[in-house]
């Protein structure tokens, strides 16, 4: 089992990505001496929970073969609205509740917007990620809230021995993800929705359901991002998600996960989002101009996209030989 | 008339570790339609390709009449005249039919852009000769029928001005009465001195309209025999290898008890009309009809794909309302549809996931899934099924049309479901897997399973069936016992034509 | 072929460019001799035109001469701003601001509207839909121009680009007061304050903190924002005098929190000996303080920044950041749109181009010693 | 043909044939038209023109992409390079026109990289050119120091006050742009090319046609559009300004989509491209000059392009 396992990871696009991620990991420690250190280590990993967090919902909608550009602003508007609430006083665990279910509203308002009036999600959700980027305004009143309640704050900003809270909170996301989506009946669903819609409803797959949930799951992770960035911030201000938006589709892409969806998992998003938070860590700390961490940060994913589509193409080859020799 | 056009000798193709190809003579004269059959790997797809240009042969020589030729890609093909109707059509969607016919190619004006008046005369005459001027050819090409689209796509190879046309399943997915205007055209073109190169699988078709068949197996030619020479059995043997008693083989069985009822069942486009039927445990009932008769929307609607628009619809005994895949198949019943590559596979997906799509929920009702016990199951129907796959990891794309087939089997088989709708369950496999899907059906219906099965191809439905609805225009137009009526009595109410006005 | 040729072609100018790009300056502008004169005033009406004031030289330099506090027309600084002066009639003059994400931009919008109350003109308030597109907001001048405005108050973009846009309000002979990133060519009026001069002070103001020498960090704003540009050439030019201050790192945080926090975070791994950090604004250097509390070494950095926002008030209040600067919105907004007025009501010209907002005039610098006057009297946040 | 579906009456088929992008347009200037008295000026109507040129090349660009089922993020990207290189070629002395041209070569050229990555290397174009978009950023950034940059030259302010029979010179490239672009689509090769990429990839791929060679020159085009763009843009603002287009390519998306183009089978076409801009200009233009508080437009504008192309989708379903 545990090399059938190996053998399967190997097969899975993710490797490909694991093998960047250990190049980049490998270049880093070589260059930057700072790289390779515990405290290092752990704020790379803090500063990367809030997009593996994203990131990990985005990768069932994409497995689902759509796409959702609206968790960035999703988790800025969660975030925003958060603060609001407890700035007038409500009691943190209702401001959770409201959070989540608000997260849950977007995802559920994506779902109506490709699965009943049947958009192409690129643009659904593009539109969605206008209007609640236009509400977080309308929230916030153009304004920034500081100084929210201790409890809250310690969300974002407090340990657990050595580790910060927040990035066992993307752990356990990471973890139960991972479960969701390669250990349940529920995941197979995305997987099949993914690999073949209509072979998925012919195959009683319950359909709307999986595609609803795909893009809940989406609306929820990007809430508890949203609540974590608000949390490890101590403030919020309306466009502090916006940045997430095609960056959480990036990781998920170079973690190998194909945008046609079916194919990919957790395990690539995790490299994808790691590979590229420890860029722009590497490139701060050897002081690279902001001016060129764009065009680094777009090498690094054509490069990855090209040789994952490089390594399928030869894959597929590799394969058909083989199944001509079986015959 | 009638010299050979075409000659291969000792043409041998080689993939890595496989032979797909070895030393293969074959010849074409003009004006014959020359079969080229064989079970899927047998290689007659690979032949048709060396022929196109597609693939370069390490041995072998190709003559075109004397002369030696050698084709490096399929343009160099088509410089010499030969062309290709493929089974997938290459149609652009939103193109018209002249912009498609010339795709590439189109004529241009005197400033160096597309004539289109020009274009649109040019392919109205191609459709002349083809006797399909009914075809507009400024409409796109996506609102044609799946017929209409076959004519194009024969307009646009003939736009080549071709010698030799080479037909891949080119009936696959047209339904009888095209079928026959097809051939009727295919005979045209031959009379016209084309040489016609036809890879089927069809049996029952060949007589209509093929001269020679040549047989191949396992990358060898088996031999080339006229058409008129040899009869089904004998061409089975040649191409499957080992003799078959009996293609159709059923069981005495007994059924007991309704499991499926329909009650003046209609949809909601008007395509299924006041459909009463009933299916019992251990039964095989036949729906036969001509493609567009409706066959494939009951068994969505009974499937619960689309929704019902009136009447009523039992499964054992139990009134189903507002039905979906996902209630229908907690009733037990399971469906084999049509497009098996679109709505039976995910063929980027593995034959594991495949196999488990139904049945996931039923071994793991806790939520839960175990790997190790999927690999267990999945193993276990593949081996039961013989599907030739490596492992059950592999992606179900690179299997073979028959195996696939299989894959969907298992796929019910694993859900356990006791009534199953099979639509045109054999379409595009070869001879071998065929059997073994009727064998297994028998089985099933021993066991005590009810089958509802939806073919086009009569010998099947007759062939297999306890009983038969034919269907015409929606509507059940006739229903028989086993061997109540002839293959011919039964085509005649396909084509709505009561049996009492049979043209036999 | 020929797409390869052409492609070898650009390829070779792509080079010869990047080539000449290290032998740039000569021609920089070449422009200013050529400028057409255009200050006339066609309509000859009594009052000047506010197209006089829109001469062929950019003036960007501040007058070296302020104009005394007893001079403007209004009294007070911040929320507490006012003044004597009524429109004539019911004008309507528009603030248009860079986006309505920035609280510094809201206020700009309250001063004016403040403003509207106490001298009886109608205010409408303009942004991008898209924030900070400087395409956006030419079109939002335009439509303004179309909407029949009397005058304008705006906090542009960008200087050059902005330009033909204010061009064609002067061709409309509207008034156009530009708040903080000047217009690159003179208008009727320029307040706010001098980017760069701010980031001058404060480099002056965490350099002294400091004992003049050690190691510091900058925390850039937006690449492509003007404003944050000019903050960091000031303190660029400031760190000239101090040759013993060493910049160990200069990266962008976007005029973020989110982006001050995970920058100083990746810096504080290499550099957990700096002295201080000079963020761009208030929001980034927030970020920062957060990195450094959790790296333990909150207090022990000192900290500049600007704007004077509510909660950098905070922090400075309880130690944690040492200096800012306050860029006082609402005063500026509401003194422009008082000389707008005055000039509506009878043609009087504001006694310079360049006035900078109250506050500047008083102390700017906010630090521990004046925080509580600063948060209790005059903070624009109010 | 159609003899069923047709109606006799020509006026009802001609309304029923307008896309419902038209009426949303018509009801939105309705509603703008009795919040402001001067609305419905020419003199609006034209500013409206004139602004809209931009977005709509860049949106012409973006349909032609669409239509071989991409599409294509880099396309501000492109905008805001143009602007830099025309300014930057000629600040370094190179003769305005021929930095021009030349800005407007290099955008074809990063069109054609972006061509070759998609077809060549099969990476799905969202991705390609989300990393191409990231490339162009850096590079404007780079080669103007993150501000923008500035020469005078009377030739901008000259291109955008000139007129042609009453209409802005803009107005008349873009009418112009969208001549060629219109040639190129329905009059040559490469324009059934692109219904080819878009409908039936595998079509082109059994009938012996290289899918790359069509990619790089359907890419390379739509640099030539957003080269114009970048242009014109330049002329506009009157300095080349290192991010100014972005986010243009998604609101150019929109409007393709309004227009009435799918982003899946490969259908559509230009005409429907430019009411779909028009619309977008509209509404902002609108709630500018009726004086809605900024604060909701953003949400407003979102929502109401969401809401048409919701009727749109369910108007086209409704017919087929």
């Amino acid at each position: 089992m545990m090399k059938n396992s190996i053998k399967n990871f190997k097969r899975s696009q993710s490797f490909y990505s694991f093998i960047g991620l250990a190049l980049v990991f490998v270049i880093a420690s070589l260059i930057v001496k700072e790289f390779l250190t515990f405290n290092n280590i752990i704020t790379v990993l803090r500063q990367g929970s809030v997009l593996l967090i994203l990131s990990t919902g985005l990768t069932a909608v994409i497995l689902t073969g759509n796409m959702d550009l609206s968790v960035g602003a999703a988790s800025g508007l969660v975030g925003c609205l958060c603060a609001q609430l407890l700035k007038s006083g409500v009691p943190i665990p209702v401001v959770f509740v409201i959070g989540l279910i608000t997260g849950a509203i977007i995802g559920i308002f994506n779902g109506f917007l490709v699965g009943i009036v049947k958009l192409p999600s690129f643009i659904a959700t593009y539109g969605t990620n206008w209007v609640v980027a236009g509400l977080s305004i309308i929230i916030m009143n153009g304004d920034i809230i500081y100084g929210l309640p201790e409890g809250f704050t310690w969300l974002g900003t407090g340990y657990v021995g050595p580790i910060p809270f927040i990035i066992i909170v993307a752990l356990i996301m990471v973890i139960v993800a991972y479960v969701m989506l390669q250990k349940t009946t529920f995941g197979r669903d995305i997987y099949a929705y993914g690999s073949n819609k209509d072979a998925a409803l012919y195959s009683a797959v319950p359909i709307k359901k999986t595609l609803f949930s795909a893009f809940i799951m989406s609306g929820v992770t990007a809430a508890i991002a949203g609540i974590l960035m608000t949390a490890r911030l101590d403030a919020a201000d309306s466009t502090m998600g916006d940045a997430y938006g095609l960056q959480t589709v990036a990781a998920v892409v170079v973690g190998g996960t194909s945008m046609l969806g079916g194919e990919g998992g957790i395990t690539g998003t995790v490299i994808g989002a790691i590979l590229l938070t420890i860029i722009v860590n590497v490139m701060n700390l050897l002081g690279i101009t902001s001016f060129a961490q764009p065009m680094v940060v777009g090498i690094v994913i054509l490069v990855m996209v090209l040789f994952d589509s490089y390594s399928r193409r030869r894959q597929n080859t590799t394969v058909k030989k083989d199944s001509k020799k079986s015959n | 008339m009638n010299e050979t056009i075409l000659t291969t000798r000792g043409i041998t193709k080689e993939f890595p570790g496989v032979k797909a190809l070895d030393s293969v003579d074959f010849d074409l004269r003009s004006g014959e339609v020359h079969i080229l059959v064989g079970e899927n790997g047998a290689g007659k797809s690979t032949l048709a390709k060396v022929i196109l240009g597609a693939y370069v042969p390490e041995e072998g020589e190709i003559y075109l009449g004397n002369e030696k030729v050698s084709f490096k890609t399929t343009r160099d093909a088509l410089s010499r005249g030969i062309v290709a109707v493929y089974q997938e059509f290459t149609l652009i969607p939103y193109l018209n039919v002249a912009q498609n016919i010339f795709f590439n190619r189109e004529p241009r004006n005197k400033f160096g852009l597309i004539d289109h008046k020009k274009m649109e005369e040019d392919a109205k005459s191609i459709l002349q000769s083809l006797n399909c001027d009914y075809i507009n050819v400024k409409l796109p090409t996506k609102v044609l029928s799946v017929a209409e689209q076959q004519m194009v796509e024969i307009a646009k190879a003939l736009s080549f001005n071709p010698k030799i046309m080479v037909f891949d399943e080119p009936t696959a997915t047209l339904s009888e009465r095209e079928v026959e205007s097809l051939f009727e055209r295919i005979r045209k073109l031959k009379e016209s001195g084309l040489g016609i190169i036809y890879v089927s699988h069809r049996m029952q078709e060949f007589k209509h309209i093929g001269e020679r068949i040549t047989v191949l197996r396992d990358g060898k030619k088996i031999g080339t025999v006229n058409i008129d020479d040899v009869n089904d059995k004998e061409l089975v043997n040649m191409m499957v290898g080992r003799d078959i008693s009996q293609v159709y083989h059923r069981s005495e069985n007994k059924f007991s008890g309704e499991v499926l009822r329909t009650e003046r069942l209609s949809d909601k486009n008007g395509k299924v009309k006041d459909v009463s039927i009933t299916l019992n445990k251990g039964e095989i009932v036949g729906i036969a009809g001509l493609v567009g008769a409706g066959r494939t929307e009951l068994a969505r609607l009974i499937f619960g794909i689309d929704p019902i628009g009136g009447g009523k619809l039992f499964i054992k005994g139990k009134e189903i309302k507002d039905s979906s895949p996902v209630k229908i198949v907690k009733e037990g019943l399971g469906m084999v549809c049509e497009d098996r590559k679109r709505q039976g596979l995910a063929l980027n997906d593995s034959v594991l996931w495949n196999t488990m799509a139904v049945s996931l929920k039923s071994f793991f009702p806790k939520v839960l899934i175990s790997r190790k016990k999927i690999f267990e199951i999945a193993t276990d129907y593949v081996k039961q099924l013989r599907v030739a796959t490596p492992d059950v990891y592999r992606a179900c794309k690179y299997l073979s049309g028959g195996n696939q087939q299989k894959v969907v089997l298992a796929k019910w088989l694993s859900a356990k479901t006791d009534i199953m709708i099979f639509d045109e369950p054999t379409r595009g496999i070869d001879v071998g897997a065929k059997m073994e899907i009727y064998a297994m059906m028998d089985k099933l219906a021993v066991e005590g399973k009810s089958i509802l099965m939806i073919s086009s191809e009569l010998p099947e439905v007759i062939g297999m069936s306890d009983r038969i609805y034919i269907m015409h225009n929606g509507r059940i137009a006739g229903e028989c016992k086993r061997g109540e009526l002839t293959a011919d009595e039964i085509g005649s109410k396909m084509l709505g034509i009561g049996g009492d006005t049979c043209e036999c | 072929m020929k797409r390869t040729l052409t492609m070898a072609i650009t390829v070779l100018l792509v080079v010869a460019m990047l080539v000449g790009c290290g032998q740039t300056g000569p021609n920089v502008n070449p422009s200013n001799s050529a400028t057409p004169s255009t200050s006339t005033n066609p309509s000859g009406s009594e009052k000047p035109s506010a197209n006089d004031y829109w001469g062929p030289e950019p003036a960007l330099e501040a007058d070296p001469t302020p104009v005394a506090v007893d001079e403007l027309p209004t009294t007070g600084i911040g929320t507490q701003i006012s003044t004597d002066i009524k429109a004539n009639s019911k004008y309507k003059i528009a603030i248009i601001v860079k986006n309505t994400t920035n609280p510094f931009l809201l206020k700009s919008i309250a001063g004016t509207q403040k403003a509207a109350e106490d001298m009886g003109f109608e205010c409408i308030s303009l942004s991008p839909a898209r924030q900070d597109s400087l395409e956006d907001q030419v079109k939002i001048i335009e439509d303004a121009i179309q909407q029949g405005v009397d005058g304008i108050i705006l906090h542009p973009i960008d200087s050059n680009g902005i330009m033909p846009a204010i061009r064609k309000a002067q061709e409309a002979n509207i008034p156009v007061a530009c708040i903080g990133t000047p217009a690159a060519q003179q208008t009727f009026l320029r307040s706010g304050v001098d980017y760069t001069a701010t980031g001058v002070l404060i480099t002056h103001a965490v350099a002294e903190q400091i004992g003049k020498k050690g190691k510091i960090i900058i925390l850039e704003g937006p690449p492509a924002a003007q404003n944050a540009q000019e903050r960091l050439q000031g303190i660029q030019t400031a760190l000239k005098d101090y040759p013993e201050i060493e910049v160990v790192a200069s990266q962008t945080t976007n005029f973020k929190r989110t982006e001050g926090m995970s920058v100083t975070e990746n810096l504080l791994q290499k550099h957990r000996d700096i002295d201080a950090i000079i963020a761009c604004n208030d929001e980034s250097a927030l970020g920062a303080i957060q990195a450094l509390k959790a790296e333990g070494l909150d207090g022990k950095v000192v900290i500049g920044s600007f704007d004077g926002n509510e909660d950098g008030s905070a922090a400075i209040k309880n130690g944690q950041m040492h200096v800012s600067y306050n860029t006082d919105p609402f005063g500026s907004t509401y003194l422009s749109a008082v000389y707008i007025v005055q000039y509506l009501n009878d043609g009087t010209m504001p006694p310079k181009y360049f006035v900078p907002f109250p506050s500047e005039l008083q102390n700017p610098l906010i630090t521990s010693d004046n925080i509580d006057d600063y948060i209790n009297n005059i903070a624009w946040w109010h | 043909m159609n003899a069923k579906v047709a109606t006799n009456n020509p006026i009802i088929k001609f309304i029923k044939s307008i896309p419902p992008v038209v009426w949303i347009t018509l009801v939105l200037i309705s509603v703008f038209s009795m919040s402001s008295d001067r609305y419905l000026q020419f003199s609006n109507f034209s500013n409206m023109l004139v602004q809209s040129v931009p977005l709509m090349l860049v949106a012409f660009a973006q349909t032609l992409i669409v239509l071989t089922q991409g599409t294509d993020l880099s396309l501000g990207a492109q905008v805001s390079f143009v602007t830099v290189i025309w300014i930057y070629l000629t600040k370094a002395g190179v003769p305005i026109y021929i930095s021009a041209i030349v800005a407007v070569l290099m955008s074809m050229c990063v069109g054609a990289v972006n061509g070759l990555i998609v077809s060549k290397g099969k990476i799905p174009p969202f991705i390609a050119t989300l990393g191409m978009q990231n490339i162009l950023n850096s590079i404007s950034l780079l080669l103007t120091a993150g501000a923008s940059i500035y020469i005078f030259n009377p030739l901008f302010h000259n291109v955008t006050q000139a007129k042609i029979v009453g209409l802005p010179l803009t107005v008349w490239i873009a009418a112009l742009m969208f001549l060629i672009t219109w040639v190129v689509l329905y009059k040559t090769k490469l324009g059934a090319q692109v219904f080819g990429l878009g409908g039936n990839q595998e079509a082109l791929t059994l009938a012996g046609i290289n899918l790359i060679k069509p990619s790089i020159k359907i890419y390379a085009f739509a640099g030539l559009l957003t080269g114009v763009s970048g242009l014109i843009t330049t002329c506009r603002l009157e300095s080349g300004q290192p991010v100014v287009g972005a986010g243009w390519e998604f609101e150019a998306v929109a409007a393709t989509l309004l227009g009435g183009t799918s982003l899946r089978e490969g259908k559509g076409g230009i005409g429907g491209t430019v009411f779909g801009v028009l619309l977008i200009t509209i509404l902002k233009n609108g709630l500018n000059v009726s004086g809605v508080p900024s604060l909701y437009q953003n949400a407003i504008i979102g929502m109401i392009i969401l809401m048409s192309i919701v009727i749109d989708a369910l108007a086209r379903r409704a017919k087929s």
